[in-house]
């Protein structure tokens, strides 16, 4: 295993704390219980954002902590859910009494953590609405099992209802802004080489130079298939038109777009992927009226890339407009 | 016939101890099986909740036994994360509130309380038998503890039973396909692999065991010869 | 060889294909000869700022065009310095009557293919002047070798000169300001793992487990020194304090400090050596006044990092601190 | 006595494309020999721009050799990039110079074509013999080909002396610790290797011997029967 870590039982507090070294002007973190909170919190009158996950998807979540975007980000340990107590301090560090958004990745996991301590929340009288991320088209949706997991599509739901509630919208009204998020957006990634958690040192499953995964999460796991390796182009067919026809994206629809690195793949091979994505929106009629090509929701350091879509309007173009300063994300 | 255990302080901290050794014994093995089907971390999440339960335990004094397993839950809830903290965690919490105000439990009342405790678990995942989680370890077990007991079998004996419902249940995992947490996502790929929650459920069942026995044997050496 | 690639031929020109359609407001492409350039050049009467090089570097130095950085970038093969016809096309592209600046990495290639085109430029009466970048402490700085190469620091160099020439500076003054700029910095890199460039199929070099490179550069080059595996906190302390001793950083200095990922690492753990770097700086007396942690010059997939420091004073922070509108950089 | 070659523009077109040829054959090698003490790219480089000398040389038709030199030498300064486009450039660039005007060369007039051509290199990357670069093989070549010449020897002759030069100063560079371009980073790290740069000067001069030595051949076998 080869990494730049000390030990692998502090990768996580070491890297908040150089975090907050590096980012003094937008946020500050807290430990035990972890968590990374806007520089300004709390803020009267306005709906606190607060998202959390495993570690190891940097820059997500705590990287989108910052004016009009999070609020605050749980950080729990490599691949693995947070707690309710991280979760709860940080809705106390962050309510300013207009309540607090939950944006909730759906993980078996995130669920009960987060439900758990939404139900804290509520017992001491914190206003509390969750948003459900699931927009991963790999894994299949069925009322018999966990359902899709929330991937890419989370970036898209932290930026927006952080402009919203930035506007000083309510918590219903922003809970409202993300739900529709949630239903207009589809993911799918793919993996060339797996990722190997510090703590384990070992690669969760192994690949052929000539083999990849199709239809991989953000935590290592195997994906729903493996393939002999296709080139970029061949690679994006598969994505792209099984993201197209889920939703489904339509001639006229309008959409942002993400290909995001999932972390050891040069922006270089990222650029060759949007490249025959915009085209194969130009050839289906689908506008892509915004984009965001780059590491954003990773999983440690493995190659390989996904893509995600969200079908907007005019309304949602303008929350994705507004103003945000974070660390890995500001305009 | 054996003499009726104490279910008290001493042993339920006995099983902790013993479940938490368990835990760090097999940490990498939960974490291997869990690599098979999931995201490679249930070792790693229990280890770090036991250790802190045991760290908890060593000076722990209270003999409410709805105390204790509040501060059980509690710590598994606040330290382990992932799907396994609030399963666990609610599982103490739920045989908390079942032994509210008690020092000691008879037989009936420790079956109750863990039947409580894994009707949390249901609850709180909504994972029915055959999904391939933990559920099909513990379900298993306290359904067959219960039957002992109402067979009039020792709780030593009726948690051996318990432990071998746990053992085979944890088995039966291998062949299904996952329908609930993370291992569901592999659909048909999650065929093959044993469910590391329901590993580690067993180890659970099995420290309980070990605990009840050697409580047993202890007091039936004790009795004879009673200070 | 796992990339996202359809030919390796083609790697270039695809990617910067998909970096025109992704940021099509900022900037567009031109091919044979290959040069990106800003959406609104050539600007009347403002000094074109101008750099290139080998791809594989990416962002460096296509992903810092835009307002407030540089006007041009000229984007050679991979690791491979463009060709003077690309730069002074490129020259042409931008020239808005005040002259261009050329801030050029030293490397033989670079210097020889930017100095033939500066002597082209001037034939046809474009008035340029060129900043050389050699800031690689890792290698002697000595009359009879190519000198220290130049690595992190251009990205500082972009940014300063970009925001003098965006200022209206005259081209002396622009130029003046990035040699400052290239006296006060220093930087040195490692790998954990070599890089492979698509043509070639196969790494430039390969490492043990348990086996790193400190003082490589950033073309898959092997580095000075093949040491074992160190602890993150022990690798920062060596280039930190290479860094330190050679400019020298002293007690009182103020610095912008960049850590920066060599494009397979994870930006988790280059917090963890930028959380070590400050504390070193803070242990020496030297004030971070300002930081960049993320992938900025890459090479490729290598994993691994490099530290950039630069000395600063109010002026230069405030050319810092300027606006910038690019992919890759934006406040 | 071997009748002296008339070095014109098919002699010269038959050179490049015999060093595109080796080129191309031996990219692979030349990048393996970068890959050792530089960036895995000379051979890529150089294929790059020969192969493109190739394709504009097919349908040359200029019997100017200032024009023909000028063509190759820019041809190699647009499309090779990195060190060693403009300095096999400027080598072209500098024959071009020395050839304006004249659609054929005499030996010694060839000689000093070369030679202006390697004095070039020399001006432009400022390397000298020991250095590790090109000029270890480029040197000793136009050296002992103006020596050979001057020793009356046939061009043919004289080449293949230069040829053997070339390949010793190409393996003088194993040795070497490189003092100029990105082999000189690598420090004492840099001995042992053959320099990219040497070999494929090498393989110039051999294909300027081959097709020189061919021609004359060709001459020789058509002068006894003319036309
Ligand atoms: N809905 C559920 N109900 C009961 N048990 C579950 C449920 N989801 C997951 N589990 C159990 O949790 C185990 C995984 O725990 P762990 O790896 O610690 O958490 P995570 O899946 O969040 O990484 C599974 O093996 C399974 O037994
Ligand atoms: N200053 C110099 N003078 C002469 N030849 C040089 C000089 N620098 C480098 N070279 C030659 O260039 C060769 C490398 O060429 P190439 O790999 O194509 O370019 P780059 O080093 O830019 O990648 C070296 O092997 C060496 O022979
Ligand atoms: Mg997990
Ligand atoms: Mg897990
Ligand atoms: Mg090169
Ligand atoms: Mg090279």
């Amino acid at each position: 295993m080869k990494k730049l870590i000390n030990d692998p039982s502090n990768v996580v507090e070491e890297s908040m704390k150089g975090l907050a070294r590096a980012h003094a002007d937008l946020l500050r973190v807290h430990f035990d219980p972890n968590y990374v909170v806007r520089i300004d919190a709390p803020r009267g009158g306005k709906v606190g954002v607060i998202s959390g996950g495993g570690s190891g998807h940097e820059p997500m979540h705590s990287g989108f902590v910052g004016y009009g975007m999070l609020d605050a980000a749980c950080p729990g340990p490599i691949f693995t859910s947070p707690t309710p107590e991280q979760v709860v301090a940080a809705a106390h560090a962050v309510n300013g009494g207009a309540g607090v958004l939950f944006i909730v990745k759906n993980y078996t996991g995130d669920i009960l953590n987060f439900d758990i301590a939404a139900e804290l929340c509520r017992d001491e009288g914190i206003e509390v609405e969750s948003v459900l991320i699931h927009d991963d088209v790999a894994v299949e949706d069925s009322l018999y099992t966990a359902g899709r997991r929330g991937v890419g599509l989370t970036i898209f739901a932290e930026k927006i209802c952080g402009a919203a509630a930035e506007a000083g919208l309510s918590l219903a009204q922003v809970a409202a802004i993300g739900r529709t998020v949630s239903e207009r957006g589809r993911s799918m990634g793919m993996a060339l080489t797996p990722c190997i958690v510090p703590a384990v040192g070992q690669p969760t499953f192994t690949l052929k130079e000539d083999e990849m995964e199709i239809g991989i999460g953000i935590h290592g796991e195997p994906g729903r298939q493996r393939s002999r390796l296709l080139r970029a182009d061949e690679i994006t067919d598969i994505l792209a038109t099984t993201i197209f026809d889920d939703l489904p994206f339509r001639h006229g629809s309008e959409a942002i777009v993400m290909v995001n690195g999932m972390g050891g793949t040069p922006l270089m091979e990222l650029y060759i992927v949007f490249r025959h994505l915009a085209e194969l929106c130009d050839a289906r009629g689908i506008a892509i009226r915004r984009s965001l090509v780059g590491n954003y929701i990773t999983s440690l350091e493995m190659a390989g890339c996904s893509i995600t879509m969200m079908e907007v309007d005019d309304e949602l173009l303008r929350w994705w407009d507004a103003p945000v300063r974070t660390p890995a994300l500001r305009w | 016939m054996i003499s009726n255990v104490r279910v008290e302080s001493a042993v339920l901290i006995d099983w902790m101890l013993r479940f938490a050794d368990k835990i760090v014994e097999n940490k990498e093995m939960l974490t291997a099986l869990d690599a098979a089907i999931g995201d490679a971390d249930h070792g790693i999440n229990m280890a770090r909740g036991m250790e802190e339960v045991r760290r908890r335990l060593a000076t722990y004094a209270d003999d409410d036994l709805g105390a204790l397993f509040k501060t059980i839950g509690m710590t598994l809830l606040s330290k382990v994360g992932g799907a396994s903290g609030p399963l666990y965690g609610t599982l103490f919490l739920r045989m908390g509130v079942a032994s509210v105000g008690k020092s000691e439990l008879t037989d009936g009342q420790f079956a109750a309380a863990l039947a409580a405790g894994v009707d949390g678990v249901r609850q709180r995942g909504s994972a029915r038998l055959g999904d391939k989680t933990m559920v099909d370890a513990l379900l298993p077990a306290v359904v067959t503890l219960q039957q002992a007991l109402d067979d009039h079998a020792s709780l030593c004996d009726a948690m051996e039973a318990a432990r071998r419902a746990a053992e085979e249940g944890m088995k039966a995992t291998i062949p299904m396909q996952a329908s609930k947490g993370r291992a569901s996502y592999l659909g048909p790929r999650s065929i093959g692999h044993q469910d590391p929650g329901a590993t580690s459920a067993y180890l659970l069942i099995l420290s309980a065991a070990e605990a009840i026995c050697h409580a047993t044997r202890s007091d039936a050496i004790a009795e004879p010869h009673p200070g």
